[in-house]
């Protein structure tokens, strides 16, 4: 019964829990703690998810399929596979400690936040559970509306400009988006995924739809040169709306590239892979140069967390390259388990970094990395801690930020020298703004009075730090566990693009 | 002998004269419900001609209920005319530009 | 009976199980506590290190090659068609003898650093680091995969980013381990290509199943070159190897990406005799040794080490006689002797190479641990201008010196002769199109080599004190290291006499000097000439010059004897008189000449200008590149035009055509009519048209 | 002589209720002391709801149609549907209104009494099965009206207001009529049903053209009751100028009736024309989006911008005709029916918060709402979220099912007009939206409700609607179908 | 000639009407407008006798001369409108709308066709089934169109409903006498009975006695 509706339980718990902490109306600390009890219960209710998922099983698991509006057969279907179980206990986690580290920065309205995070939470998961397209651009669309309001309530000074450029940016890019599912709903009479799978569309209409799909979802990812709401959206979010943009929302992207344009449009996105492949290498270069010069920290890591996800769209795009020019079915599975990684382990690292800024600007109430300056003589573990991230996000082996770019250059090696040695470049560009940050923020001597003054972490932010380092750590020793979890998956991606007439 | 294209020319000369009423009127609103009254009066004559026409009653049915609606419905607009005047002072169309933009 | 893995695993953890004790709990534990645990577990792992070299050499034991768990695998069709990559160890007898060198000289700097740290705050943050890298340099050089040796690779690379900057306060120490990071990150770069490529073209990630495939038939049928550029057909091995080989240049400090090594000296003493002497930068030469059967499938991959291991070892000994800071001189000398090592490889003398490798461990740990002596002696006074008669105060360090110099310098019998005199002549046998260049580079470096080691010896140790005792007043206010624990100290002035260091900074540099002075004699024999690798080592059969010498090798005392007779040896004989009559006898000739020769001595004092070209053209060139694409890319092409300028466009649209609703009547009646007209005009059209 | 059957009057029977109950309700009030007000106030409520639920009592078997008088009267699904909406959208707004009336000195039994007339107009513009009844409904709808726009007879505003919209409502019905006169002459009935059959074959003979010509009036005089452009210019002003109580219905049962009305003329009766007025309504459709959304963004007065994204919905609603079948028609209902639920809420959120002497309807007066008063704000950024046509909230799939129509018929530059324009869109309701909850409040008190719990109960259910509908709009949706047979 | 009768008084009273429509719209003062339509309904009823109507041209002369223009012409002399700044952009407007009045009815004509419309009117039918022509509308108006009919005087009530409120006010301080009040009037609110002290009248001798 439970494991049957398992899914369910995830979506709506969160969202239940949320109407919930909403009527705790002015009482903060009893929404803290109903927020923090609503959060944990999801997330234990997340690990039978993994635990009961068989990887070996092919297709869906944990399917529910309800008729929801039957005049258009629009189902209410859900379903996990690897990826998403993945991606949903990854959202359930980072969920608590997104919780708990907002605990005691968000002062005002603390219900309504705490609501806001746990509709946030209850809808991504219903991105990665649905299996029909309807369903899916509800949840799709739907998680606007709280990270909308999160951003805007509690945001910083230019909060509006930030989360009005968030909204319409990607408004802009998922209603083309709809109107291509409302395409395909045309072409097969419903709305699930599997059968758009099966459409039968021409090349034309692929390509349309693949280009209606990629802007939906580049803007989300986001990639070159839709990016540019991310960093202010960053900059502006509060700690907490900042980790769940980059651990989850980005993800949706990646995701979506998945689900949709590699299933539903392959040839069309074999046709044209060389683009978004072009745009990631764009991505990660480009951007990291960007991100070099950031004086604003958010800044320099939403930057950084755009090249992070070059990686991602690299990965699943030079698969499609692989498959078409050399049937090279190992390569493409590598290069999209390395994306499916590379997703999974920037959730943490920029979750982590995320927070790491966030433990900083509750002290002193500035982003500008001139404000700051050696913070190892006053706070020595949160120097740890930082560089740690520091070293995951530059993606040393070891932490899981090496795994994923390892796998996605290892990929695009097979396709071609020079994708790989673009790629590879992060290598270089990465450690450069990543530790220039390093030495301006933790190295050094204390310049300022203020920064002498700050206290080291307290335990909330252990728990947090902590935990994020853990999962960072695990997956960067023994990746193994994550891989073959979706190994399952990435196989049937791979071999229906094997299927897909060439 | 009349034909029906004659009943149908002087209508939509009757219409257009309305119509040009209507929009090259600067005077008062007073002749706007004028120009109206002359529009449908184009219609009637429209009706009439067809029912006549045609043979059949129901024309000059419809042309009997709009002579009916016409009256209550002047009767509202000058209604309506008098609370603008009082309010206003002025029935100038070109003065009643506050709601725009 | 083989080896078994737990000793093995127990090499590698017990040194990281000291880290996280004395790194996480620190506090708890104290200094004692710290070092203890530390040394406790490096001295195991050091003890069961030379167990294993035992057991490989004396009683046979197999070669070791088994994985301890799989890190990831893609796929399940079966192990050829998969891709997976291994965590695991491969043991032969090169890994033990990196094993016994790396574990033994960390060892000894692990009891140095009781002595030399005494009084540093960061004590056990200290050893945490150490014993970290310890266990990443073991990852290194035990792996049996590219996976491991890529993670122990940039592990090393990351305890030696935190231990030069170690003094995390001082400016330049940062600024050195962000360049070193950098630096190394840009061969790495090159390593992971190199990595991706055998993958690709050899199947495996595995170290034997890549080397069965270079000469696997399966793969005949592939091609064997490839065009980068088009029109250029390259052969993949050299690709690959190239790829490699820049990776063991960012790691082994080669020309030119060897910028970041003398900066390095920023750190702590100890760490530039472990690290950044006697086993990292070593690192690259032993992979290159590892890889051996693929390099010896590119003759231009082996040519193009060759160029660039001679030119380093030249052109940054050079730099090394105009030093003054005591390490950086010692820095320079273990460019020019990683410049000797990466010669040797080129030519195929990959046991050459390693045989240096190891002696250089020993000799170069000794120069600079003594050095560390000094240094502490003259309270973290590092100029030379500032030392000289320290012979009286510090015998152990001054005689311990003596036979480093020695050996470095490549004097007959000590350590140092053997190996360098050996790769000498397999340079001169060597057909390499570029061997005689390398030839002529690597006898240069004789005679460089050792005019600044003596110079340091004599300028150290010998001539006037150049310091004063007590409270006097100090002689000149030139002051080039800005780096000291108190701005008070004025260069040259110290409060009280220098002495000979405790017995735990002399005891290691005793033990170092045992090795730099005998191991020469028992091992070049089996080492150099007596495939004493077995197949760790595999060397194409033209191409193997220490084959060539090993004919006519007849005993290491022969091989002395007969060294007396050779250019190296008089080459360093001449260097050693010159500086003697320089930096000894009549030491104002140094500076006459360093008038007469100013353009020369600008050259060199600059460093080529290597550090100032990278800082203007890659470092401030990429923050501008970077602030131009922000400001002008996003900022001003995509939010400026695209973003906001259309949002802006359509607001003023709004705000003017809004107008249009006048709020006059006969305008809004105009309005419908127009539409009205329009309606009927589309309807004329259409009949008309229909009624053609 | 005078001929008629008793199941006539059965079929009328709503109808009949409805003007009977209006009739008392008129005698009624002429003895109330003003004091006494209420009691018009919930007999109206009461006759509404009651003429709902005969309504639903005739309700008719799916696809059956049952015509009176004459087949001046037809009564079929979607007559149905439409009379049930129209019931409970003019229940919602008396209920809305009261307090704002009260405070405004404009608490008389006239109000009701139209609302009345009114409602009993578009009853019987939506089940019109001649041209007579259809411009007869029309006029008793659009009489009720312009007094209802003029009825705060002090406000200059509204007066001009009422002048504007009385002239050029003149002038719509006298197009109508003149295309009505044309189609008449065309075809010699005004029986829609046999209008129908007789322009079904004579379409495309020379008469065509003269049933085109009628058509393009029809099509005016249609295109102006729902105010799309270039038919629209009425509708700011009238929002603007009206009292907010007054606006409430008229920007939403109304937009019902002109669907109706509609229908019953271009599919009902020149079904055979249909490329013709498919053909024009999608380009009233495009510039309906375009002038509704672009005007919309310049607007600081929050009637006003409402008024504007009126016209940018009727471009919507006019898409699901373009399809011109019944699943388009469907569509179309549907995005009628959901527009006046979103309407109702908005407009109700801004009766409100007006008090004596303040009209909450600049957009500033909604500043820190959010801190004044969450709950009725998040009624408002349902509203204004669902006008927008985000999901999960019920505008978002009636648009969904219009651009699927829009899809459907082949006209894919239609549906992209349409998403470039509703993104231009959303930014003027997420204005809103920021302005309730990213700005601060004037004063930090919290806001003084009007003690009327049974208008709070209904707004807040209206808003909730909004959102249960998002969740579970299918039996809606297959009502609508049903209601054309589909 | 006889028989060209009908078509020389439809060319004449047609030529009146649109004469008199223009000066409907064209006129300064709008008495002088209301008048002109009068006369443009007059000439109009004419031509629909012209068809055969004759109970509609006695219907429009009746209700619009009769009612609507008569109520017109009071509004327009109960509200005094000076006259001299109404004529402002007349002229500038004149053009253009006569341009568009122009296409207009070009437009019209040439699609409804009017050249193909050359018919001859049939019989009356009235007179063929030998009933007027107001039997023959009553028949139709009370059998088929009852309903309409019914909800015509539906309209005719929301017009009283609707113009009596926005109309009629009771201004304070307005001199209107009420019947009502004064039928009902008592006694007691008319005369009031005020008491006062008899007066007493003082004897010249009363002070003499002693």
């Amino acid at each position: 019964m439970l494991s049957s509706h398992l899914l369910s339980l995830l979506i709506w718990l969160p969202i239940l829990g949320a109407v919930a902490v909403l009527f705790c109306g002015r009482n903060a600390s009893a929404a803290r703690w109903l927020a923090l009890a609503v959060a944990l219960v999801t997330f234990a209710v997340s690990i039978p998810l993994w635990t009961g998922y068989l990887p070996l099983k092919p297709g869906m698991q944990f399917v529910e399929n309800l008729e929801w509006i039957s005049a258009i057969k629009a189902n209410y279907a859900l379903g996990a596979d690897g990826i998403s179980v993945a991606l949903i206990v990854l959202t359930t986690l980072t969920t608590v400690l997104v919780v708990i580290g907002s605990w005691g920065s968000i002062e005002e309205r603390v219900a309504q936040y705490m609501a806001a995070m746990l509709a946030l939470e209850g809808l991504l998961i219903g991105v990665f559970a649905a299996m029909d397209a309807l369903l899916f651009y509800v949840f799709f669309e739907g998680m606007l509306i709280p990270m909308f309001i999160i951003i805007g309530i509690w945001g910083g000074p230019r909060r509006v400009y930030a989360t009005l450029k968030f909204f319409i940016y990607t408004f802009l890019g998922s209603i083309f988006m709809l109107v291509g599912l409302i395409y395909l709903h045309f072409k097969t009479g419903d709305f699930s995924l599997a059968s758009f799978a099966h459409a039968g569309l021409g090349e034309r209409e692929q390509a349309w739809l693949f280009f209606a799909f990629l802007l939906g979802f580049a803007i989300k990812v986001p990639m070159w040169p839709v990016h540019t709401w991310l960093p202010d959206a960053h900059v502006e979010a509060p700690t907490g709306g900042s980790v769940v943009l980059a651990a989850i929302m980005l993800k949706v992207g990646g995701y979506g590239f998945i689900r949709f344009s590699l299933p539903i449009t392959p040839d069309a996105s074999q046709e044209y892979a060389w683009l978004v492949i072009a745009l990631s290498l764009i991505a990660i270069i480009y951007i990291g140069y960007v991100a070099l010069v950031q004086e604003d920290m958010k800044k320099l890591i939403a930057y950084s967390s755009i090249a992070h996800m070059g990686f991602v769209t690299l990965g699943v795009f030079i698969a499609l390259a692989l498959v078409r020019n050399h049937h090279n079915v190992m390569g493409a599975r590598l290069g999209v388990s390395g994306a499916m990684v590379q997703m999974i382990s920037h959730g943490f690292v920029s979750g982590a970094m995320f927070s790491c800024i966030g433990v900083m600007y509750d002290r002193l109430h500035t982003r500008m990395i001139r404000d700051y300056g050696g913070l190892a003589n006053v706070m020595p573990w949160f120097a740890t801690f930082f560089v740690f991230f520091a070293m995951a996000n530059c993606g040393l082996p070891g932490t899981s930020g090496f795994v994923g770019e390892f796998m996605v250059i290892l990929a695009a090696f097979q396709d071609d020298f020079w994708i790989a040695a673009l790629a590879a470049f992060t290598l270089i560009i990465g450690a450069a703004y990543t530790l220039w940050l390093v030495k301006r923020v933790i190295f050094g001597k204390v310049e300022s009075q203020k920064v002498a003054k700050m206290q080291d972490m307290n335990l909330r932010e252990w728990i947090v730090l902590g935990t994020f380092a853990a999962g960072v750590l695990a997956i960067g020793i023994y990746p193994k566990p994550l891989v073959s979890l979706m190994d399952g998956a990435v196989r049937e991606i791979v071999q229906n693009l094997m299927l897909a007439k060439v | 002998m009349i034909t029906l294209a004659h009943f149908l020319t002087l209508g939509a000369i009757l219409f257009c004269i309305a119509i040009a009423g209507i929009f090259i009127n600067r005077k008062n609103v007073i002749v706007l419900l004028m120009a109206i009254e002359l529009m449908l009066l184009a219609v009637n004559t429209n009706f009439v001609a067809f029912s006549r026409f045609l043979g059949d009653p129901s024309g000059q049915v419809f042309v009997f209920f709009i002579l009916t609606v016409a009256a209550a419905e002047s009767a509202i607009g000058l209604a309506i005319l008098v609370v603008l005047f009082r309010n206003r002072a002025t029935i100038n169309v070109a003065e009643i530009d506050s709601l725009k933009g | 009976m083989p080896i078994s893995k737990t000793i093995l695993l127990v090499i590698v953890l017990a040194p990281l199980f000291g880290a996280i004790v004395a790194g996480l709990a620190g506090r708890q534990v104290g200094r004692v506590g710290a070092h203890t645990v530390t040394i406790a577990g490096v001295a195991l792992s050091c003890a069961l290190s030379i167990y294993v070299l035992y057991r490989l050499v004396f009683d046979g034991a197999p070669v070791f090659n088994q994985n301890v768990y799989e890190w990831f695998r893609v796929g399940n069709l079966g192990a050829h068609a998969d891709i997976s990559a291994n965590i695991g160890f491969l043991v032969d007898r090169l890994t033990a003898m990196m094993m016994v060198v790396v574990t033994f000289v960390s060892l000894m700097v692990h009891v140095y650093t009781i002595g030399y740290m005494a009084d540093d705050p960061g004590y056990q943050r200290f050893f945490s680091y150490i014993a970290l890298f310890t266990f990443s340099m073991l990852m290194l050089v035990m792996s049996n995969n590219f996976l491991q040796l890529f993670f122990g690779w940039e592990a090393v690379g990351l305890v030696s980013y935190l231990l030069i900057g170690f003094w995390y306060t001082r400016p330049t120490a940062i600024f050195a381990n962000l360049k070193a990071f950098i630096v190394n990150r840009v061969g790495d770069f090159g390593f992971l290509l190199g990595i991706a490529g055998v993958l690709y073209w050899f199947h495996s990630l595995d170290y034997a199943q890549v080397f069965i495939n270079t000469t696997n038939l399966a793969f005949a049928h592939e091609p064997k070159t490839i065009e980068l550029i088009a029109g250029h057909p390259w052969s993949i091995a050299t690709i690959v190897c190239v790829c490699l080989f820049i990776g063991a240049m960012g790691k082994s400090a080669q020309v030119p990406l060897h910028v970041w090594l003398p900066d390095s000296m920023e750190g702590p003493t100890p760490i530039s005799a472990l690290i950044h002497a006697a086993t990292m930068v070593t690192a690259g030469i032993f992979m290159v040794a590892r890889m051996s059967p693929l390099f010896e499938l590119s003759e231009a991959a082996l040519n193009f080490v060759l160029v660039v291991g001679a030119t380093t070892a030249l052109f940054t000994g050079l730099i090394g006689i105009v030093q003054n800071d005591i390490k950086r001189v010692v820095a320079y000398s273990t460019l020019s002797q990683l410049g000797y090592m990466t010669v040797a490889l080129g030519v195929s003398a990959y046991a050459g190479g390693v045989y240096h490798l190891m002696t250089h461990a020993f000799f170069k740990a000794l120069l600079f641990l003594g050095a560390g002596s000094v240094i502490i002696a003259m309270h973290h006074e590092q100029d030379m201008r500032y030392m000289g008669g320290l012979r009286k105060y510090m015998p152990i360090t001054w005689i311990t010196m003596w036979i480093g110099s020695l050996a470095l310098a490549g004097a007959p019998g000590f350590a140092g002769f053997f190996s360098k005199d050996a790769i000498i002549e397999a340079v001169g046998e060597s057909h390499r199109w570029a061997a005689p260049y390398a030839y002529f580079c690597v006898m240069a470096g004789v005679f460089v080599t050792a005019l600044y080691s003596f110079r340091l010896l004599y300028m150290t140790f010998h001539g006037k004190e150049r310091f004063t005792v007590g409270h006097g007043k100090s002689h000149d206010a030139h002051h080039d290291d800005e780096h000291h624990e108190d701005p008070h100290h004025v260069p040259g002035h110290l409060d009280h006499a220098p002495h000979e260091s405790p017995w735990v900074v002399t005891v290691p540099l005793v033990l170092l000097a045992i090795p730099s002075i005998v191991i020469g004699w028992p091992t070049v024999g089996p080492m150099l000439f007596g495939k004493w690798f077995g197949a760790a080592i595999r060397v194409a059969e033209p191409n193997d010059v220490l084959g060539e010498l090993g004919r006519e090798f007849h005993g290491p005392l022969a091989m002395v004897l007969h060294g007396f007779l050779q250019w190296p040896f008089w080459l360093a004989f001449a260097g050693f008189v010159v500086a003697t009559y320089i930096w000894l006898f009549n030491p104002g000739i140094a500076d006459r000449a360093k008038e007469k020769l100013r353009p020369i001595y600008e050259v060199l004092s600059h460093k080529y200008w290597f550090d100032e070209v990278y800082q203007s053209i890659f470092a401030r060139g990429g923050v501008a590149l970077g602030r131009g694409l922000w400001k002008g890319g996003d900022a001003a092409l995509i939010d400026g035009v695209a973003i906001d300028g259309s949002t802006a466009l359509v607001s003023r649209v709004a705000a003017t055509v809004r107008w249009l609703q006048s709020g006059y009547l006969y305008h809004y009646a105009f309005a419908m009519i127009l539409g009205l007209i329009a309606l009927l005009g589309g309807l004329w059209w259409a009949v008309t048209k229909v009624g053609q | 002589m005078i001929e008629f059957h008793a199941y006539d009057l059965a079929t009328i029977l709503p109808e009949l209720f409805l003007l009977g109950a209006t009739c008392a309700i008129l005698l009624i009030d002429l003895f109330l002391k003003p004091a006494q007000r209420d009691v018009t106030h919930w007999l109206s409520i009461a006759a509404l709801a009651v003429t709902g639920m005969l309504v639903w009592r005739n309700k008719l078997p799916d696809g059956s149609v049952l015509s009176a008088f004459n087949d001046m009267f037809v009564l079929d699904g979607m007559a149905t549907i439409l009379k049930v909406f129209i019931l409970l959208v003019t229940i919602a707004v008396c209920l809305y209104g009261r307090a704002y009336l009260r405070d405004r000195k404009l608490f008389v039994g006239e109000f009701y009494l139209l609302l009345l007339f009114a409602t009993l107009g578009m009853m019987l513009l939506v089940s019109a099965g001649s041209l007579i009844t259809v411009y007869l409904g029309l006029e008793l709808l659009t009489l009720s009206q312009y007094a209802l726009v003029a009825l705060n007879r002090d406000s200059s505003a509204s007066s001009e207001a009422a002048i504007k919209y009385f002239v050029l409502g003149a002038l719509a019905s006298g197009l109508l009529l003149y295309g009505m006169s044309m189609i008449y002459g065309a075809t010699g009935t005004l029986d829609l049903a046999k209008i129908n059959v007789v322009v079904g074959d004579m379409a495309h003979s020379p008469h065509g053209t003269l049933l085109a010509f009628g058509l393009v009036f029809l099509i005016a005089g249609i295109a102006f009751k729902f105010g799309a452009a270039p038919f629209h210019m009425w509708i700011p002003d009238v929002y603007q100028g009206a009292p907010t109580a007054i606006v409430v219905f008229v920007g939403s049962a109304p937009k019902l009736a002109a669907f109706g009305m509609a229908y019953r003329l271009l599919e009902g009766g020149m079904a055979g024309m249909h490329e013709h007025w498919t053909l024009m309504l999608s380009l009233l459709a495009a510039l309906s989006l375009a002038i509704g959304n672009v005007f919309a963004i310049a607007q600081t007065n929050l009637k006003r911008m409402l008024g504007y994204s009126t016209i940018s919905h009727i471009g919507f609603l006019l898409l699901g005709f373009v399809n011109g079948t019944p699943a388009g028609f469907s569509a179309a209902l549907f995005y009628a029916i959901c527009y006046a639920l979103m309407a109702t809420a908005a407009f109700g959120v801004i009766l409100l918060l007006a008090r004596g002497g303040f009209e909450a309807e600049e957009i500033d007066d909604f500043k820190g709402l959010n801190q004044r008063n969450p709950w009725y704000a998040g009624v408002m950024a349902i509203a204004m979220f669902s006008l927008a046509g985000v999901p999960p909230l019920f505008g978002f799939f009636a648009k969904l099912m219009v651009l699927k129509a829009v899809i459907d018929a082949g006209q894919l530059w239609l549906a992209i007009v349409a998403i470039v324009f509703a993104i231009i869109g959303l930014y003027y309701y997420l204005r809103v939206v920021k302005v309730m909850y990213f700005d601060d409040a004037a004063d930090d008190t919290a806001l003084a409700l009007p003690n009327d719990l049974a208008f709070r109960w209904a707004l807040s259910i209206n808003g909730l609607a909004l959102l249960v509908l998002g969740v579970a709009w299918g039996p809606l949706l297959d009502w609508c179908t049903r209601a054309f047979g589909a | 000639m006889t028989e060209q009768l009908p078509l020389i008084s439809f060319y004449l009273f047609g030529a009146i009407t649109v004469l008199a429509a223009l000066a409907v719209i064209t006129v300064k003062n709008p008495v002088h407008a209301a008048l002109c339509l009068v006369l443009t309904f007059f000439s109009t009823a004419c031509i629909w006798l012209l068809a055969d109507a004759e109970f509609l041209a006695i219907a429009l002369v009746l209700v619009y001369v009769g009612a609507v223009m008569v109520l017109f012409l009071f509004v327009v002399m109960m509200l005094d409108i000076d006259l001299v700044p109404l004529r402002e952009g007349f002229v500038r407007a004149m053009p253009v709308g006569l341009v568009v009045a122009i296409v207009m009815l070009v437009e019209m004509l040439t699609l409804i066709g009017v050249r193909s419309m050359q018919i001859v009117p049939p019989a009356d039918p009235a007179a063929a089934a030998g009933i007027g022509n107001t039997a023959w509308l009553a028949n139709a108006l009370f059998s088929r169109f009852l309903l309409p009919f019914e909800v015509a005087a539906l309209i005719l009530t929301v017009a009283i409903v609707a113009a009596i409120p926005l109309t009629l006010r009771r201004r304070v301080g307005v001199k209107m006498q009420d019947p009502a009040k004064q039928v009902m009037v008592t006694p007691r609110e008319r005369i009031r009975v005020v008491k006062m002290a008899a007066e007493v009248r003082k004897s010249p001798d009363a002070g003499a006695t002693p």
